[in-house]
């Protein structure tokens, strides 16, 4: 039952942390909005698959790479691997913009009911996916490999990849580079005010409106960081690839404590590495289930995550 | 800025209901249900749906819809819990359906009550654990079971796999009425039947306990913890009685569809009945019907759009939420039925109390408005402690009604009508002696608690946090009254004036709406008069509504708005004190001398 | 007149919380508000800072019709609002918390030393408790930083909701004292109280609200003598 | 009359014989009588790609029909759109099945959509035929699944393929250790299931590994651990083709070298556009589309219809054919359609011989053995 795990223990456990890495990034997108609205961004998945073409349209309507082309090197490389994480971000992050104005600005000024903004989201969420659907025909789109996978070295036993290597210290940065903007910057902190008081952050001169968006672009754009991990290392997407991830990725933010930084932070690290190992013991076919079964009992003994809720508690 | 509800469907039609006489209620329930029965004989009309059959589609998704939009709504719009795992239920009547149908001879009747259980039963082993949390914590959770069910189905070998099970047997004939593949209006019918029985069910509950329960569940939980409620059991009921809504659904389901798979049972299913209630508006039951129907039909009405009438779906839904955000037939709003029902809380019409020969009231008459102090005074044996009585529900009214806070009443028992908002204080007085004052109004925080038996058995911690916030809440309204200071002392070594005022202590601990108080200033000095006046009035304004019976005239005419004089049981006078005070009919049976001679 | 209120309406919901109230604040004032729970006051006072929307009437200040002006920009023009309760943010420092009144004010860094000077002049204890968490200060403390988190902002008007609630008795006094002494800095005070013996000895004009009515405007000390209002809110009873 | 005969005949030569004996059996002035066909199979939802290939081929058959003989028949096709699901198939079956102007589905596509439908096809007489349900129960009398009489499909079933795939994937290696897959699909478990099956008739080889990994997964790596401890050097896949894209590019990328294979739900041309150089040298087994079978048709298609042929293009033509054959011939009843097609023998455009079994299946197991040359699947003759 567990020659796998032991006998394949690094590659896993790498591949585990690369997935995690993924899961941190769409993570953000959820916990950031949950941390100011208290409300799931349902759409949040959607926005992560619409990040995901936008890093292949780079690649491959713009630089004009195909299946068969040779991946790039040197300069060349750097500029297409950039420009696809830039547009990636921005198409994840207007279309988070784009969801926030849409579905939850009105509702947020009536001050509704919270299950109206769900409904709403989920609206939106059906809205983005199929549009997406009948934009490519329900097929399935290869990305052109632009980072040649090369094997860097072994390390016991384990294959070191070139594109897992960067997609996790790509994903760690950017990561920490969000969460010393909550921290420090001072729209972070307005974040951070709003998370715990709205009336006071408007009462300190904190423009509201101004601040939810910002909080959905963040989110927004670090999904979108995912979606351009997620080609990188996957090279393959399609309209419906959002449900499966948006589904682990929220579960990792409620594992971690949603609304809290540090808390998607671990949680996704925490599901990528579980997802793997019991695959690899259990068998693919239970990777969900135990998935679940660790999250009821994780919450059954910390009612609010590991890492409990809010942007709140991310203190310095 | 006002939110006007420009289609006032809802009213427009309680309008014509609550005109209606039983007789014609009785007449339009029966013809509408009569119309609705005989849809599936439109197919030829405007309403049929292109492609699919119509009266298949009224089956499902139609009447499935509904149904379990019926039974999600019990979870998600009485008691406010986020469900995103109904599905499951729904999986588990199927599986039960498909299974016992298919390996024994049991038919779809038989089964149906074994789906049912074994739903509930789900119901309360994925409650017991997982309900205590909140919100979306609780949401994500009841969607990893629906995804545990359908992925356990999938991958298990008794359940035949992805291949899933075929050849489920339909239902045997009842009576007369014989199930076709080719007609499915008999399976219609029975859809119609199952939800008329719900919709009874919750009608039922929701005027009841449970469903008051569950209303301050979902308005604020910890305050219905705090008011007494056990709210993991009546969230526990909620989940489970849900559950075996959707788990007949299944059942029925099954033996329509005569072949079920895992890939039925997917998390989008939860999401569209989740969006048939909300669409249609939470907690409604018509909304909720009027809503299922829609989202069921819609997408096989449109089927000429073709590709695109999903995502026209999801526009109408991110429409419509930003446009009617409470839904299309919104639930009923408190403070409306205020403004609806002229501020009177109270109400008795024409109620006659005989014992034996002897007429204590006759056709009294008596409204009480919010936020008033209503005093009800009478020579002794005029009934005034009779009224009280009927209000509590120690007596039942020999003739004439009872209205509280919109509820009849009549039939309740007792700790049922304090539930509802009335408590009372004792003429002579009634504390618990052997217990502290803050016992005393703690023990009455939790009058409406009936056992605590799950929590106590598996001692959550929030049962000692709850007793924290109780003693909290008691230390308050012993401030509130002005007797903190005597918190740690026996009720029966108070002395007397401070009793007197930890019975309305105790009253207000029940969180009351109405407080009855039945001569409060017994035995009181003139200074201690004064001090009970301003306790009474200080009451009032926190937002209590109060009726009492008082001989003292200088403490009546001095607090209360309305003064209602009650001579043999006949209401003699009802105005205010000044105007009462001069009536030469109260003058003559009750003052016998002029004010102020007390 | 610093401020201005007319002819207020607000609703929640359908209920009318306010039913057409009139105040004037003068420059240099302490104006209170006085009245029983659910009269209003807090909601007068979100109004003003413009937390809460008016159904109608006029909120007018420095001469300037203000309704419409959102509640962050409400704080440029100097008026700040020390929030009931807990208004604080508890995951932030107690200095983050100060920081964050100067969240929109132009010249922050030239302003920031100097205010918070200011402040800790007034309130030592929040000097030293400059690097613990705002959610674990104690109540009185986290008073005292949300007035002092109000005054980083420079107001002009400062309102205050309830700033002895839930504290003790030596407390109440010794907030109070410090709302005199802020006042005699030049900051006019909108004060809203449930403890109005207090309020009322510290206040030049005062407002009794009921239930979305004032139904009486005097001189502070008038209202302490008056019977009516000493038997309905000064309590005429032994304690 | 005539001229319109002239120019008919102008477009499509071909037909010239079949035409002149249909214009002897009408009479001359007859308006042309319109009969209803109907496809099945999902038209939106995320299997749409799947429907809209196969009933692209079926609209091309009606249309070639319907240029051919247009002074006697107006063909015209009924879309019915199940969403590959059994529950929106359970809905739209009774109104197809009620509908007696339709007097054949070329369809159901899926298997689980098609055991929905059933019942209401059953208790209409309405004769199927599907390009592309493969699960064993439906012409297996002994199931419960079981499709007869009506039910009939043009494409060999899953028990014929699982011992072709495990011979073709398992070619030239003597002591083959296989590590066999799927993705849970109703699809492709049974199938993996076969395949197991045919393995132990394969002299040498033997089965080392399994897993079953959700239709939605994109990473493999407990998957790709698995094969790498049990030693596997031949993996088969069961599921579909974009999956197995992903999979394979993640086992290149490991460093794996095994052998991968797959079946028809891997066989198609996007295969190895999406997986690129990894898919070099992967066995597919299917039957030859379009494309493969007859490029001159090909090209015809994409002329006509303005896009390529897609997945299940030849069965979905031929059966579309079958019916069309049998309203030429004046069938235009359900039960003489039901009867005509239980007859019938013939050619499909690919060259495959149709007749059906009493159950319902099509004689001989033709499937051929692909392989992936320079991003094209290139067959290399039946499996044997």
């Amino acid at each position: 039952m567990f020659e796998v795990l032991i006998d394949q223990f690094w590659s896993l456990t790498i591949a585990g942390v690369a997935l995690g890495f993924i899961y941190v990034l769409v993570s953000l997108g959820y916990t950031m909005v949950y941390g100011v609205l208290r409300m799931i961004n349902f759409a949040n998945s959607e926005i992560f698959m619409w990040g995901t073409f936008g890093t292949i349209v780079t690649s491959r309507d713009i630089f004009g790479y195909s299946q068969t082309s040779a991946p790039a090197t040197g300069p060349k490389l750097a500029l297409v691997l950039f420009s696809q994480l830039l547009m990636s971000m921005a198409v994840a992050g207007l279309t988070a913009v784009f969801v926030e104005f849409v579905a939850y600005r009105r509702l947020r000024a009536k001050g509704t009911n919270r299950l109206a903004t769900l409904i709403s989201a989920i609206g939106i969420s059906i809205v983005l996916s199929e549009l997406m659907r009948l934009l490519t025909d329900s097929r399935p789109v290869g990305s052109p490999r632009v980072l040649e996978k090369i094997i860097l070295t072994e390390v016991w036993g384990a294959n070191i990849r070139l594109d897992t290597v960067v997609t996790i210290f790509a994903a760690a940065a950017i990561y920490f580079l969000l969460e010393r903007f909550v921290k420090l910057s001072r729209m972070g902190k307005a974040i951070r005010a709003v998370s715990m008081n709205e009336d006071a952050a408007k009462l300190m001169g904190v423009n509201l409106n101004r601040v939810i968006t910002t909080t959905f672009l963040v989110g927004g754009l670090a999904t979108g960081a995912a979606g351009f991990f997620y080609i990188t290392v996957f090279e393959y997407t399609k309209f419906n690839i959002g449900f499966t991830m948006g589904m682990a990725a929220f579960t990792a933010a409620v594992l971690g404590g949603i609304g809290n930084i540090r808390g998607a932070f671990y949680g996704g690290l925490f599901l990528g590495l579980l997802e793997v190992y019991a695959s690899a013991v259990l068998g693919t076919q239970w990777k969900a289930v135990t998935v679940f079964i660790v999250l009821v009992l994780v919450l059954l003994f910390k009612p609010n995550g590991l890492f409990g809720e809010a942007v709140q508690t991310t203190r310095a | 800025m006002k939110i006007r509800n420009y289609w006032n469907l809802r009213d427009f039609g309680a309008n014509i209901w609550e005109k209606a006489t039983r007789t014609q209620r009785v007449a339009i329930a029966l013809t509408s249900i009569l119309l609705v029965g005989l849809l599936p004989f439109m197919g030829g009309s405007i309403l049929a749906t292109p492609i699919a059959s119509f009266d298949a589609v009224l089956v499902y998704p139609v009447g499935m819809f509904v149904l379990m939009s019926l039974g999600l709504n019990i979870v998600v719009g009485k008691s406010g819990m986020l469900d995103l795992g109904y599905v499951a239920f729904f999986a588990i009547g199927a599986y039960t359906m498909a299974i016992l149908g298919t390996t024994t001879k049991m038919n779809t009747w038989e089964i149906m009550p074994i789906g049912i259980a074994l739903a509930m039963i789900a119901g309360v082993l994925l409650g017991i654990p997982t309900l205590r949390l909140r919100g979306d914590y609780l949401a994500i959770v009841t969607l990893g079971f629906g995804e545990i069910v359908r992925l356990v189905v999938l991958n298990s070998s008794w359940s035949k796999g992805p291949n899933g099970i075929a050849n489920i047997p339909m239902p045997p004939k009842i009576g007369p009425l014989k199930f076709e593949l080719e007609n499915q209006k008999v399976f219609f019918w029975v859809v119609m039947a199952m939800i008329l029985v719900t919709i009874w069910m919750i009608r039922r509950l929701t005027v009841r306990r449970p469903g008051r329960a569950w209303e301050a569940i979902r308005q604020d939980e910890d305050a219905a913890e705090l008011m007494g409620v056990p709210t993991l059991k009546y969230k526990i009921w909620s989940f489970t009685l849900g559950a075996a809504v959707g788990g007949a659904a299944g059942v029925l389901y099954a033996s329509k569809n005569l072949y079920i798979a895992p890939e039925m049972f997917t998390l989008n299913v939860s999401i569209l009945i989740l969006a048939c209630v909300v669409f249609g508006g939470i907690g409604n039951i018509w909304g909720v019907v009027i809503g299922a129907t829609i989202l069921g039909y819609l997408p096989d009405r449109i089927r000429f759009i073709s590709d695109a009438r999903l995502l026209v779906f999801g526009i109408v839904l991110v429409v419509v939420m930003n446009f009617r955000p409470d839904g299309l037939l919104p639930r009923k709003k408190r403070e409306k039925k205020i403004i609806e029902r002229d501020d009177n809380l109270l109400k008795l019409e024409n109620v006659t109390m005989k014992f034996g020969g002897v007429t204590a009231l006759n056709g009294v008459n008596l409204e009480v408005k919010r936020g008033e102090i209503l005093a009800l005074i009478g020579p002794n044996g005029a009934g005034k402690t009779t009224v009280f009585n009927v209000i509590t529900g120690v007596y039942k009214q020999t003739s004439g009604t009872v209205t509280f806070d919109g509820t009849s009443l009549g039939n309740q028992k007792r700790y049922e009508v304090t539930a509802l908002g009335v408590a009372r204080t004792f003429q002579n007085i009634r504390l618990w002696g052997d217990m502290t004052a803050l016992e005393n109004v703690i023990t009455a925080t939790d009058v409406h608690k009936k056992s605590g038996l799950v929590g106590a058995l598996f001692g959550f911690p929030r049962a000692s946090i709850e007793e924290e916030v109780n003693r909290e809440r008691a230390h308050e309204i012993l401030r509130f009254i002005g007797i903190d200071q005597y918190s740690d002392r026996l009720a029966k070594n108070l002395p007397y004036g401070v009793q007197r005022r930890l019975e309305i202590a105790r009253a207000l601990g029940t969180s009351p709406k109405l407080v009855l108080l039945d001569e409060p200033a017994a035995g009181f000095n003139p200074a201690e008069k004064v001090e009970l006046a301003a306790t009474i009035r200080k009451v009032r304004d926190a937002g209590y509504t109060v009726l009492l019976i008082e001989h003292d005239m200088s403490l009546i005419m001095g607090i209360s708005d309305r003064v209602v004089v009650l001579d043999f049981g006949t209401k003699i006078a009802d105005d205010i004190p000044s105007v009462v005070q001069k009536d030469p009919r109260v003058i003559e049976a009750y003052l016998g001398v002029p004010a102020d001679a007390s | 007149m610093r401020l201005e209120i007319k002819d207020l309406h607000v609703h929640y919901g359908k209920i009318e919380a306010i039913k057409g109230v009139s105040v004037i604040v003068n420059e240099g004032e302490i104006v209170t508000l006085i009245g029983a729970n659910g009269a209003g006051k807090t909601t007068m006072l979100k109004t003003v800072s413009g937390l809460r929307p008016i159904t109608s009437g006029q909120i007018i200040f420095d001469g300037k019709d203000i309704s419409k002006v959102p509640a962050h920009e409400r704080v440029d023009l100097g008026i700040s609002q020390a929030p009931e309760g807990r208004g604080i943010f508890p995951g932030m420092t107690v200095l983050e918390n100060l920081e964050m009144g100067k969240f929109h004010r132009k010249n922050r860094k030239a302003e920031m030393q100097e205010d918070l000077e200011k402040v800790y002049h007034l309130f030592p204890r929040l000097k030293e408790r400059v690097g613990q968490a705002g959610g674990t200060l104690s109540g009185g403390e986290q008073q005292m930083l949300a007035i002092g988190r109000a005054l980083m902002t420079r107001p002009k008007v400062l309102l205050l909701d309830e700033p002895s609630m839930g504290l003790a008795p030596q407390m109440i006094a010794n907030i109070f004292r410090i709302i005199t002494e802020i006042n005699k800095t030049g900051v006019t005070i909108l004060l809203v109280e449930q403890n109005a013996q207090q309020a009322l000895q510290r206040a030049h004009r005062a407002y009794i609200l009921e239930t979305g009515n004032i139904v009486k405007e005097a001189k502070a000390s008038d209202l302490l003598d008056d019977p009516a209002v000493r038997e309905a809110y000064l309590g005429t009873g032994a304690h | 009359m005539n001229k319109k005969i002239q120019r008919s005949l102008a477009v499509v030569s071909a037909a010239a014989l079949v035409f002149g004996v249909a214009a002897a059996q009408t009479s001359a002035n007859a308006a042309p009588k319109t009969v209803y066909l109907a496809y099945q199979g999902p038209l939106s939802g995320g299997e749409a790609s799947t429907g809209t290939d196969e009933q692209n081929a079926v609209k091309y058959a009606i249309k070639l029909f319907n240029a051919k003989n247009k002074a006697k028949y107006n063909v015209k096709l009924v879309s019915v759109d199940d969403q590959g699901d059994p529950a929106v198939a359970g809905t739209v079956a009774p109104g197809i099945g009620k509908n007696k102007a339709i007097l054949g589905v070329v369809g159901p596509a899926y298997s689980g959509a098609t055991i929905a439908s059933l019942p209401f096809y059953k208790a209409g007489g309405l004769a199927l035929i599907s390009p592309s349900a493969t699960r064993v129960s439906l012409t297996d009398p002994a199931s419960p699944d079981f499709g007869g009489p009506i039910f009939h499909r043009v494409v060999a079933t899953d028990d014929k393929q699982g011992p072709a795939l495990a011979k073709w994937a398992t070619n030239g290696n003597k002591a083959a250790k296989v590590f066999v897959f799927d993705d849970q699909s109703s699809y492709a478990v049974p199938l993996a299931g076969y395949v197991t099956a045919g393995l132990k008739k394969v002299a040498g080889a033997s089965l080392v590994g399994t897993d079953s990994v959700p239709n939605t997964t994109t990473d493999f790596a407990p998957t790709i651990a698995k094969i790498k401890t049990s030693g596997a050097d031949v993996v088969i896949y069961t599921g579909y083709y974009s999956q197995a894209a992903v999979f394979i590019k993640q086992l290149r990328d490991s460093g794996s070298k095994a052998v991968f294979a797959g079946g028809d739900g891997v066989f198609n041309q996007e295969f190895p556009k999406l997986a690129g150089v990894a898919a070099e040298g992967s066995r597919i087994t299917g039957v030859s589309g379009l494309m493969d079978a007859n490029p001159k048709a090909e090209a015809a298609f994409k002329k006509s219809m303005g896009v390529s042929s897609g997945v299940y293009a030849v069965e979905s033509f031929d059966a579309a054919n079958i019916f069309l054959e049998a309203i030429l011939k004046g069938n235009t009843t359900r039960a003489k359609v039901l009867a005509y097609v239980k007859a019938y023998k013939g050619t499909g455009i690919g060259g495959t011989t149709y007749q059906f079994t009493a159950n319902g299946d099509i004689k001989g197991d033709g499937f051929s053995g692909f392989e992936s040359v320079k991003g094209v699947l290139i067959n290399k003759g039946p499996v044997k």
